[in-house]
């Protein structure tokens, strides 16, 4: 691995971190307390205490293209334990808005089933199960996988074929809507 | 037995045990009364013998206290009143021992300028031959003329805002204590003033004070100041103002009193009403009181165990957020 | 908001400071050439306790256009308590000035420690540029000059 | 009045931003001013020299100098006024240099300011009135506060130097913190073996009287006359009579009391002494455990005591002795460590605190020394040592590090490989703090000779599972989390100010910071002293310290004593409030708020009048800023100095 | 107590779905105990993990419609059952507060809001408000005999700084809900260690390695059943419990109730309200071992002494 240039910290990568996750990363002392705890630690690339380094060392490409910043399953462990009360897994989400925004690629299967659940909220105003699966399933082609437990929750009567749309569909709708055409940063005169 | 005559009753039983007991008798004209001090059973005659009766009680006697301190008085309060008397013992002032306090239903006392300025024009208060209330209204006689005024609108105005009809301490009462009234004191006064722009402020003062004789009946009438014969006002060591007639020593001797009186003041309202030129004065104070009251939930003549805010200290205060600025 | 630029006219500020903390921050301030607006003016005081409200007023009208209160930070005191009193009554006091027709922000109040050099620095830089914000400040004209401090009366005997 | 002004170059520290003629030049205008000149150093031999000719030629009644900060030279200059005959507080200074010359660049506005600075000076001094420091008499006797190895260090200084002391422990024995341990750092030296003689010291030198299981109920006066009342509290025990033989500790029936002596590693009857070495060695009963105080019927120890020792009915008592400084020595407490919910909050009994496995290590301990699970008995194998609980922690208020728990988990780790060499040590850290003589070294011995494994990082969580502790935790050095089943987990459990110092420091009338600990005078230059005069700090109440510095400390704040209480009598400084007893209306208001309790009603002709007390005032000022008709003012800084400062700048 | 007090009602999309039975119970126990629900007119989804992972002003705004929704009913204070729909609607109105953040989610949305709202789980509600001790005295049928493992999950009360709900380590709720209800809890260290969330559908591996922990350690303690209270963790637990077996090569047959199916029975409701046969692993073992003990126990005597007991293990 090439040795990381001190020199070239990205400044304002870690002021829109801060900004955007409203946490200070100079409080950090490095103590490891959210990776010691973090039970997604072992599907990472670097530890939760390694990013919150990466990123007071203004490390953009190391830390957007990381893998653990999709895996973050948000158990917030990592938050509650730290000693110096940063929401960690704030900043990991921010890291993943981020990585989403600047187009890394991430965790693919994380990263199309939060798309296919967000259409089906979309497109009903409520998650529908059933309906986002399938979509999950055409796109990442993993139809085999959890397909025993379709029977029995068929059977059991939790999972309606059909969705339970609302009524003002179309509200929620804008909301996705607005928010694509980038109205929020408008809002707060532009992207912090 | 009308209130009048309970608390007459209650003066003579008091009578032989104090010095003497501060009460409210006649005054100048029909209209003014003064305080009187009873010593012998044949001065209670005179006890609140004027037309306007209790109504007309409008000194607070609670002044006369602490000059009388070590000896054993009573004095007569309206609801007000007492919570100077309250203050007065909370700070040590006077002993609660050597006071005994009578207290009665007070349904308000009359602000006399609002009285004054009823009066048909180039009429005086002195021309006023004869008074009496009847129901809700003031029924005066200046000569042949008889004018009537409603009762309400020539209350004074803090009696709008009691929270204390009855006495907040009391040996004695005579006839039985209302509820104490649900109210807000919203300092609609103050908020009139500050409808006004800060410029319209700094003029509205520099007009008033510019009104001032200086001749100190404000804080002569104050039961909450210490000082009495050693007021700064008079002093040149410390030397706070000068004894020029200027505006801003006038002034600034208001802001003096006031911040002597800050987490202290009830309210009573007797510097304004002893102002011989009508200058707002209470209005600085009223200041300070609703800001202790933000800051310190504290009113002052309410407790007598309380210890005024500004001579405490919390280390951690909830209501002060000092570092707001910086 | 006017900017605060080396041409504009400097305006009169006062600042209260208590010897052990404030006026050593400010030293240390010194020390370290944390270069400050100059409209600021500092009087010495033991402790931010010894700060009767009324000097600040006083000030005001005598022609001051921002007064700065600076003591200890809360339980830092050197005299263990005067800071907490200062606390109370300065707050208080702030409610007085908006009534007479001084804008409250004529007039603030903080903690600087004594190490506290670059706070200091801050504190001095934003108070100017608040009261530049502000303007020269009405004052009552009509007031002659206190009469002890005439030469020749020299000092009062109690 | 006749002032001279001093303008101060200081070389071109002030020169270069300022134009120092110039001020020189409006200086000879202000009132009163006959004489003004600028000076290269003034603070220089030949710059006080110039100062004193001046004072003698021209008859200067007072002086200014404008240089630097006054908190800096106004000794100085008071001493070279005061040599040339002038009182020395008829002086004034200006601060041109940290508050103008080195903080504005714009060099005509540095000069105006400079000139209002001194204008300011010429005011406050004009104002200025002769001050003569009083001579109080001084009570040659120490107070000691706490009895741990830095009071005692103290103590024994101090009657070392011929000064009567006078000790108050809360326990029923002095020793401390120390007393519990087993070894100390770096040395691995028996701890008792090093503080028993110390202690024994204490009982038998002449000029110490202890009072153990005693505290301080209230403390007035002032340096050299503090009037002390010591509480006593009930042993149930005439401690005259008792000669510590500990029969009646054998006999008892009530045997499950807590053990306090051993951190609730064990438990004690009833009747006790702490430990064997304890000082004094006599029995005091605890009441609520005792079967016959808390209501039944018992009475086996008063009926074994040889000496008739057992008074059941005994009562807290009180004494009061005079003295004239006191050392607080009253150390600290390990925070409560059970708000880490992580560690089971004290729900799991093989979860122990450092102090508590000193007393299992300890042969006088309940174990004998025999390291023994506290769940079981038995002998553990993996023992995991986790650093910095409650310290560095700013989500429970301890932001601060304690200083001493690296080195003592070093050493119980090389312990733990002493009691038991085929046990494994794990210790957790975030970073190894050693710096001390031989700290890095011993560090280091205990990973190398004592194989202890050290792993940098935190543990998130210890839970059990069957008879073991999952200790889950995280390798920061190599990215990875680590787990292990331990049998003991050794918390090193952070300190604090004790529970009772805020308390204590309010008799004491000293500050204290945001956690509890005391203040000293000064971080670099009075680490021993206070604000109050008299009161002196030694160990960890100051802030968290290991032996040696608590020691050093101990002897620090004797010197300090025996070099106050060297004379008789002791010089006050005059800077102090005074009553105008004519404006004085007898208010109390100043009574009230003094934080010195330094003012004092007096009846005057049957009128109150306020009173101060100069020796008690520290001279803050508060109460003139208190007293509503100024009755009150505070020299030096009267309201009419600051008036007639105020009305300098104002009327500029 | 609260009985008699009326909140708006979030469900969430699970309760129409693969919790159908938590939702049924939870509004039978709410009822019986007083609690008055009305539910969110028109609610949307709260955008669940996927949104806030997305971006937190889309997820506030998601959040955002329904609470304006509660503003509809003139209600700010809402339950839900389901901790991830509180943690989004909980973080909404924190995030809210927050200087720039409410223009942003205001752009966003049709209605801003007007008013400050409160979100709170159910389980909070009936804990504090109602809390065990007068749960425990309208218990009917004991639960005497059942030995439950509580299982909090991640959310409900973590962060503690920003939750505000009982403790952040070692939450109490569950446990004395269950003792009042005259079961035996047994002491679980890992009540709050994450199941593996949403990760069941991106990979059920994660799922199975964490939920098998929970599971093996329950087991270890001899449990008849875990009690939870979130539709995300029962599913992992239940509905995904064989791929749990099968990753660590073993089976547990542990039925995961929800705490409110478990009141349900303790309160005497009916049983269709309660939704039993819904869960995939069967709970009749389990639930056969109700008491087993102590039959013979008046109900309303058993209810006390079990609070009793309850406060002093508490």
């Amino acid at each position: 691995m090439e040795p990381i240039q001190l020199g070239n910290g990205d400044a304002e990568f870690i002021r829109k971190v801060e900004v955007e996750s409203r946490q200070d990363m100079k409080k950090c002392y490095q103590c490891g307390n959210c990776a010691a705890g973090c039970p997604m630690s072992f599907t990472y690339d670097y530890t939760a205490s390694q990013l919150i380094r990466l990123i007071q060392l203004g490390q953009r490409q190391r830390v957007l293209s990381s893998r653990a910043v999709w895996m973050c399953a948000t158990c917030e462990t990592c938050s509650t334990r730290c000693p110096n009360e940063i929401d960690v897994a704030r900043v990991l989400d921010v890291c993943r808005h981020m990585a989403r925004r600047e187009g890394y690629a991430g965790e693919r299967n994380v990263r199309l089933f939060a798309d296919a659940f967000l259409q089906s909220v979309r497109m009903n105003g409520r998650a529908h199960e059933l309906g986002l699966m399938a979509v999950f399933k055409l796109r990442t082609l993993k139809f085999f996988a959890d397909l025993s437990l379709a029977p029995a929750m068929l059977l059991k009567g939790k999972l309606p074929f059909l969705p339970h749309r609302i009524k003002a569909r179309n509200e929620v709708a804008d909301i996705f809507r607005r928010f694509k055409e980038g109205r929020a940063e408008d809002a707060a005169g532009g992207k912090p | 037995m009308a209130i009048h005559e309970q608390l007459k009753k209650i003066i003579l039983d008091t009578l032989p045990g104090v010095e003497c007991v501060i009460g409210w008798g006649p005054g100048q004209d029909a209209l003014h009364g003064s305080p009187v001090f009873m010593r012998k059973p044949e001065d209670v005659d005179s006890f609140m013998d004027t037309p306007l009766g209790a109504f007309g009680a409008v000194n607070n006697l609670a002044l006369f206290l602490p000059e009388l301190s070590g000896k054993k008085v009573g004095v007569v309060v309206k609801g007000c009143d007492s919570r100077s008397i309250v203050q007065l013992v909370a700070e040590k002032l006077i002993k609660r021992e050597e006071v005994v306090i009578i207290g009665f239903p007070c349904e308000g006392a009359a602000d006399l300028t609002k009285i004054e300025k009823a009066l048909p024009e180039g009429r005086e208060a002195g021309e006023v031959t004869g008074a009496a209330i009847v129901g809700e209204t003031l029924k005066l006689s200046l000569g042949s003329e008889e004018i009537s005024l409603g009762l309400a609108d020539i209350k004074a105005d803090k009696c709008t805002r009691c929270k204390t009809p009855g006495a907040v301490i009391s040996d004695a009462f005579a006839g039985i204590a209302g509820k104490a009234p649900e109210v807000r004191d919203e300092y609609a006064d103050l908020a009139a003033l500050e409808a006004m722009s800060l410029d319209e402020r700094f003029k509205f003062w520099e007009r008033e004070m510019s009104r001032c004789i200086r001749c100190y009946a404000c804080r002569n009438a104050c039961p909450l100041c210490v000082c009495r014969d050693h007021c700064v006002a008079g002093s040149r060591s410390p030397h706070w103002i000068t004894q020029t007639d200027s505006t801003r020593d006038k002034l600034m001797f208001q802001i003096i009193h006031a911040t002597h009186l800050a987490g202290r003041c009830t309210g009573c309202g007797e510097c304004q009403r002893a102002c011989p030129a009508g200058i707002p004065v209470l209005l600085l104070k009223r200041t300070f009181n609703r800001g202790v009251a933000e800051i310190f939930g504290y009113d002052a003549g309410m407790d007598t165990e309380a210890t005024p805010p500004l001579l405490t200290f919390q280390v951690e205060e909830a209501h002060i957020k000092e570092r707001e600025w910086q | 908001m006017p900017e605060l630029t080396e041409n504009t006219k400097e305006l009169r500020i006062v600042g209260f400071l208590c010897n052990w903390c404030s006026y050593g921050g400010a030293d240390t301030a010194g020390v370290g050439r944390f270069i400050q607006p100059t409209d600021l003016r500092i009087i010495r005081l033991p402790c931010s306790g010894r700060v009767n409200p009324l000097f600040i007023i006083k000030a005001l009208m005598s022609g001051a256009d921002g007064v700065l209160v600076s003591g200890c930070h809360p339980r830092d005191c050197h005299y263990a308590e005067g800071n907490f009193y200062a606390r109370r009554r300065l707050e208080v006091f702030k409610h007085l000035l908006p009534v007479l027709g001084i804008d409250r922000r004529r007039f603030e109040y903080t903690w600087v420690s004594a190490s506290e050099g670059p706070r200091w620095q801050k504190v001095v830089t934003d108070f100017t540029a608040q009261i530049h914000a502000l303007g020269p400040a009405k004052f009552f004209a009509d007031a002659p000059e206190l009469d002890f401090l005439k030469a020749g009366e020299g000092v009062m005997q109690p | 009045m006749k002032i001279g002004v001093f303008i101060c170059h200081c070389g071109s520290n002030i020169a270069a931003t300022v134009d120092v003629l110039k001020v020189v030049e409006s200086a000879k205008s202000m009132p009163e001013v006959v004489y003004a000149v600028n000076s290269m150093y003034t603070c220089s031999e030949p710059g006080q020299q110039a100062i004193e000719e001046a004072i003698k030629e021209r008859g200067l009644t007072g002086v200014v100098v404008a240089s630097c900060t006054p908190r800096m030279h106004e000794p100085t200059f008071r001493r070279t006024v005061e040599r040339a005959g002038l009182n020395r507080y008829m002086f004034e200074m200006a601060n041109i240099r940290e508050h103008v010359s080195w903080v504005g660049k714009d060099k005509a506005a540095n000069t105006a300011k400079a000139v209002d600075l001194v204008r300011m000076a010429v005011e406050k001094l004009r104002l200025d009135k002769v001050l003569i420091p009083k001579f109080i008499p001084a009570t040659r006797k120490v107070l000691v506060i706490g009895g741990g190895v830095a009071g005692i260090q103290a103590a024994l200084d101090c009657a070392e130097g011929g000064m009567d002391v006078v000790m108050v422990e809360s326990e029923p024995s002095i020793g401390g913190k120390m007393s519990k341990l087993d070894k100390t750092f770096p040395t691995v030296d028996c701890s008792s073996c090093v503080l028993g003689p110390r202690m024994v010291d204490v009982a038998q030198n002449e000029r110490i009287e202890l009072h153990a299981y005693s505290e301080i109920a209230s403390i007035s006066g002032y340096v050299g006359n503090f009037d002390v009342t010591i509480r006593k509290k009930a042993t149930y025990v005439d401690w005259d009579k008792c000669t510590g033989c500990g029969l009646c500790t054998e006999k008892c029936p009530s045997k499950k009391s807590y053990d306090r002596f051993n951190e609730g590693m064990g438990e004690t009857t009833a009747i006790n002494i702490p430990f064997p070495q304890a000082i004094p060695k006599k029995a005091t009963i605890t009441a609520a455990s005792c079967r016959l105080l808390s209501g039944g019927k018992c009475g086996v120890c008063a009926k074994i005591c040889t000496s008739q020792a057992v008074d059941y009915t005994q009562k807290d008592r009180e004494i009061t002795v005079k003295v004239g400084a006191v050392v607080a020595a009253t150390g600290y407490d390990l925070m409560d460590w059970t708000v880490y919910g992580e560690y089971g909050a004290g729900r799991y009994p093989d979860v122990i605190t450092s102090l508590q496995y000193e007393r299992l290590l300890s042969a006088s301990g309940p174990t004998g020394g025999h390291i023994r699970r506290p769940s079981d008995g038995r002998e553990p194998k993996e023992v995991v040592f986790i650093q910095c609980v409650g310290s560095r922690d700013p989500s429970v208020g301890r932001p601060y590090c304690s200083g001493f728990c690296c080195m003592y988990t070093a050493k119980q780790a090389i312990l733990t490989k002493d009691h038991i060499p085929d046990s494994r040590s794990y210790v957790f850290y975030m970073d190894i703090r050693s710096p001390g003589k031989g700290y890095d070294e011993f560090t280091r011995r205990a990973q190398e000779e004592y194989k202890a494994q050290y792993i940098r990082g935190r543990v998130s969580t210890v839970y059990p599972k069957g008879d073991k502790l999952v200790v889950k935790g995280v390798d920061t050095l190599v990215g990875e989390q680590v787990e292990l089943e331990a049998d003991l987990v050794v918390l090193a459990v952070g300190g604090e100010a004790s529970q009772n110092a805020p308390k204590l420091a309010e008799k004491l009338r000293i500050s204290y910071d945001g956690y509890g600990f005391f203040m000293e005078g000064h971080p670099k230059l009075k680490p021993v002293e206070t604000n109050t005069a008299g009161v002196y700090l030694a160990g960890s109440c100051q802030g968290l310290k290991d032996i040696p510095s608590s020691v050093a400390q101990g002897s620090a704040a004797a010197a300090k004593v025996l070099g106050l209480l060297s004379k008789d009598k002791l010089e006050s400084d005059p800077q102090t409030a005074g009553v105008d007893v004519k404006r004085c209306v007898g208010c109390r208001k100043c009574i009230n708020v003094c934080p010195f309790g330094a003012i004092r009603e007096v009846d005057m002709r049957g009128q109150i009048k306020a009173e101060v007390i100069e020796a008690v005032c520290q001279g803050c000022g508060l109460c003139t800023a208190t007293c509503p008709q100024g009755a009150v003012q505070l020299s030096h800084f009267t309201d009419n100095q600051v008036l007639a400062e105020v009305e300098a700048l104002c009327q500029s | 107590m609260t009985t008699g007090k009326t909140f708006a009602y979030y469900p969430g999309c699970s309760g129409s779905g693969t919790s159908v039975e938590y939702d049924k119970s939870s509004r039978a126990v709410c009822e019986a105990l007083g609690i008055r629900l009305v539910d969110l007119p028109d609610w949307n989804c709260c955008g669940s993990t996927p949104a806030h992972q997305v971006d937190h002003v889309l997820s506030a705004a998601l959040s955002a419609r329904n609470l304006a929704q509660a503003e509809t009913l003139g209600l700010c204070e809402t339950l839900t059952p389901c901790p991830s729909c509180l943690k989004n609607l909980h973080n909404a109105v924190e995030h809210l507060r927050e200087p720039g953040f409410g223009a942003r989610v205001n752009a966003l949305v049709e209605r801003p809001l007007t008013r400050e709202h409160s979100v709170k789980s159910v389980l909070q509600i009936i804990y504090e408000d109602v809390t065990p001790e007068k749960v425990a005295e309208k218990v009917t049928r004991t639960l005497n005999g059942l030995k439950l493992v509580p299982y909090y999950g991640c959310l409900m009360n973590r962060p503690g700084r920003s939750m505000h709900f009982d403790d952040e380590e070692n939450p109490q709720a569950l446990d004395k809900l269950m003792r009042a209800l005259g079961a035996e809890v047994l002491p679980f260290p890992l009540k709050q260690e994450c199941c593996g969330g949403a990760m069941g559908v991106p990979d059920n591996r994660i799922t199975s390695r964490l939920s098998g922990r929970l599971l093996e350690y329950a087991v270890s303690l001899g449990a008849d059943a875990f009690v939870v209270a979130c539709p995300l963790c029962q599913m992992n637990l239940d509905m995904r419990q064989a791929q749990a077996g099968d990753y660590y090569g073993r089976g547990f047959n542990l039925p995961v109730f929800y705490y409110t199916q478990l009141m349900g029975i303790a309160l005497g409701l009916d049983k269709t309200r309660l939704g039993l046969d819904k869960l995939i692993v069967k709970p009749a073992a389990a639930l056969a071992k109700i008491g087993r003990k102590a039959k013979e126990e008046a109900p309303a005597a058993s209810g006390a002494g079990r609070t009793a007991e309850a406060e002093v293990e508490a």
